[in-house]
């Protein structure tokens, strides 16, 4: 199927700490450098979508960017929101009801895990009261029983921690920019076991944009369009081991992460064969581990070996998080799957420096996950 | 003082049989918990009330080593939090229950051990009673 | 142009308060109202849309109605949430994504006026500590000017509010089911003058919901369909006289409403003279007065004499929140757009009851409106 | 006791000629208030500070008779709360300035009546100082 939707300008403004800026702030910094970098000014955007967990009105940026009047709609899916902006701006598009238009994510959150009420996500009063209603316990108890059933060792998850600290310190919009050792990985203060404190991300502040175009205009703009193939969004379905879940029936199924994953390949006639660059959810190095399998990268347990011989290493057949992913930069909830788009399209024009996968990689691959069981997948390509 | 359960219909209790209380699909079979009114397989609304049974085996299993910042945690906090485990016993043919686990070594828990529900202090309410809440225990 | 997208179902959760009931809760109330409506089952839904302020994840609700495993987008725009939702819920079915959807909107709010972080609506804080961030002196101050402007009176705004406490005595869903006479209104604590407190609505708690499928289908589940014809989102352009501004330039031009109207009827190939039963953003007894011009159903100043004559009451030529508005309702922000909906397909279907409009209507209007500047319009057909 | 203004940025003080500061665009001449760094009408970023006229034009007026909820109000709130106006003043040629008005009687604020810039106490800092915000009076 011939792509309808191109990304024609990406903008991203650091993911970390920020004193005096608000969240709305960076939204602007982040939509002003993708329109320089498509080449086009805000008056030429004919529809938006933005996204946000702290900011409740994303689209008050029109304050900063200039009044005119545009369809600017916020969205909000958990750590899979910027799959459902960039859906949203694709589907858009490929109706015919605007050519030009843009996604936008931005946040501010203040350090520490998320809190929030258990019954806004039809969780009763007193999961939270007994302590579980907490998302890192989950990907704890989650990895534990996935290295059970499938022999990866405490040294895998340390090995992808380290992997990702060490791309952050060659991404100069990284939070995290210092390499840590697998030692010290591993010897840091338990959370939830097997996970220790650096093998977790951390909330943070950022933003990031993309402008995108019909496909067919897109060589008015750039000579390097990056096709947007896929994009899709899923819940969990009955069975699947999800956050957030008092109970779990009997019956067993796959999790969110596939269902959107499949969907997303079938869409793009694409395959994981076909992938050459990839960003995945690593909330914590065994989210990485697990969805390299639920994304169809490789066989359950596979990961042990593929992991100790350096192939999710940008140098490798499978690179996976170029960037740092989420452990060096961070989860600026709005924000954080437009920066993995933002990575994968520098990575397929060739233009993301130090980071640059060798071999002119043509497909790009995106995945996130969160709360309360929602998945997102893109499919980039040349 | 009195002893509290952490929340009605959660466990028979007071009870020399303490059980969980979970629902039951009429229509299809589908066991929930704790209750809820509609099911998640079929969404009718046809759910009967269904005490589980005492025992399953361990499914998954983690620790929690720092305070839940989630409010309201009813444990103790700050320098009074004690690490616990946590996981999801299977009662086998009902449904997977997450539940606090007795053990807190991670060298003595294991998937697919044996489990039995017990009744534990969790912490105190305003009025000074023992909240107790539902957890497994190896058996 | 052929409507593409029908309504088959409204489902609604009163509005008022609900002590022990979450939002999510009545979520899945209305839910389960409008699927039993539409005379469909939840798995026979294939995409859902879902607006809240208060519950960061309206997608929760799935694990209460069923783990289906469908995409599920959160979407959020202030007032005009419910317009976003039936946007993009039209805007799937018109792509061919999928035929059967559903919208929800859901909110439990705490009693006064809403606040926040003047920040995150691109406002600097001296702007709240000055005490301009609150959304009642706007719309004081709007038809303050107004009525300077086009000779309407004290008593008119009161008309307003009574017409609308009158039409909530007879909707058993309503918040407020009191009849107030214009003296009791007029007489009430000033609040921004000249508004009263009973000319204001007030924030509560509720959740409305709709199912929508492809046109063509829509014989296969109900008799009388009704058509979504057009539903357009807004925001302000530079000029516009809009919510939390601490400035605004020389030049003038209309708001986000008048935008998103004349957008709705051009695509919907219907006009204001074509209009059988209204709903308005009623945040104030003045806003209603604002909006009947806005939305084109009469010039300015027309208004003194239209509601004099009655002509917005249930039997009069335009009848304007026929079910109360938000005056009687109050308005759970992420329900309050789709209660007008479900309001608008009684009217059309005729099972509207005592509030039915005589002379069997067959066209409806919706419109919403709020910070930070954002205006929703849908237009209904038979 | 210092007078310390709400906001640095926001307005010459102290100073005998008070005047509130905003932003002119180079490109198209826009003016905002606060001053910013981006032009709204044209989204470039060539904003230069301009101080704007102490004199103007009253455009729309309401009363505030409630303590804003919206925190932090840094003026009085409970039984201590004043109720005020506020309004826009058009500030001819310039731009439309929202500010607190020192006329707070309904009967006498009218549309197009001239007001002129002064700088008056809003409430205290918790240091104790009193904080002096803008506002516009009738001339
Ligand atoms: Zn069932
Ligand atoms: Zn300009």
């Amino acid at each position: 199927m011939n792509p309808e939707v191109a990304i024609i300008g990406v903008g991203l403004h650091p993911f970390g700490r920020f004193a005096g800026l608000s969240g709305i702030d960076m939204g602007a910094i982040a939509i002003r450098r993708a329109l320089a970098d498509a080449g086009v000014e805000w008056r030429d955007i004919q529809f938006a979508v933005g996204g946000s967990y702290e900011v409740d009105n994303p689209d008050a940026v029109v304050a900063l960017m200039g009044l005119t009047g545009i369809q600017f709609t916020d969205v909000y899916n958990g750590c899979a929101t910027a799959a459902s902006a960039l859906a949203l701006a694709a589907q858009t598009i490929r109706l015919g009801d605007h050519d030009l238009g843009l996604a936008v994510g931005m946040d501010k959150h203040l350090p520490g895990a998320f809190s929030a009420d258990p019954r806004n996500y039809a969780c009763p009063s007193w999961y939270g009261e007994m302590g579980h209603f907490i998302t890192t316990k989950f990907f704890g108890m989650k990895i534990n029983k996935y290295m059970t059933d499938h022999g990866i060792s405490h040294e895998t998850l340390a090995r992808v921690a380290a992997k990702n600290y060490r791309n952050g310190v060659i991404n100069p919009n990284a939070f995290r920019r210092k390499a840590l050792s697998e030692e010290e990985i591993l010897n840091s203060a338990m959370l939830n076991y097997p996970l220790t404190q650096y093998m977790f991300c951390s909330p943070d502040e950022g933003a990031a944009a993309v402008v995108l175009c019909k496909a067919e205009k897109a060589h008015l703009y750039t000579d390097t369009p990056i096709y947007l193939r896929a994009s899709t969004v899923r819940t969990r379905r009955l069975g699947a081991f999800e956050v957030h879940s008092p109970w779990l029936p009997i019956e067993e199924t796959v999790g969110a992460t596939v269902d959107a994953s499949r969907a997303a390949y079938e869409l793009a006639g694409i395959g994981p064969e076909d992938v050459d660059v990839i960003q995945l959810q690593d909330t914590d190095a065994g989210s990485e581990v697990i969805h390299m399998a639920e994304n169809g990268f490789c066989p359950d347990g596979e990961q042990e070996k593929l992991i100790a011989e350096g192939t999710t290493e940008i140098g490798g057949r499978l690179p996976i998080n170029t960037d740092g992913g989420l452990i060096a930069n961070g989860e600026p909830i709005g924000a954080s799957g437009l920066r993995q788009i933002h990575e994968i399209v520098h990575q397929l024009r060739g233009t993301a420096g130090e980071r640059q996968v060798p071999g002119n990689p043509r497909v790009g691959y995106t995945q996130l996950y969160g709360a309360p069981g929602t998945a997102g997948v893109s499919i980039l390509s040349l | 003082m009195a002893q509290v359960p952490l929340a009605a219909g959660l466990f028979s209790w007071p009870s020399d049989d303490p059980r969980l209380l979970g629902s039951e699909c009429s229509a299809c079979a589908m066991v929930t918990f704790p209750s809820q009114d509609s099911c998640p397989r079929c969404a009718l609304t046809e759910m009967v009330s269904k005490p589980l049974a005492r025992r399953g085996r361990l499914w998954a299993w983690t620790t929690q080593n720092f305070p839940p910042p989630s409010p309201p945690y009813a444990g103790a906090s700050g320098k009074d939090f004690k690490p616990f485990a946590v996981g999801y016993v299977e009662l086998s043919g009902e449904v997977k229950v997450e539940a606090r686990l007795m053990e807190t070594d991670p060298a003595k828990l294991q998937n697919g051990m044996e489990m039995e529900l017990v009744i534990v202090p969790l912490g105190k309410n305003t009025d000074g009673d023992d909240i107790v809440t539902f957890a497994f225990t190896a058996c």
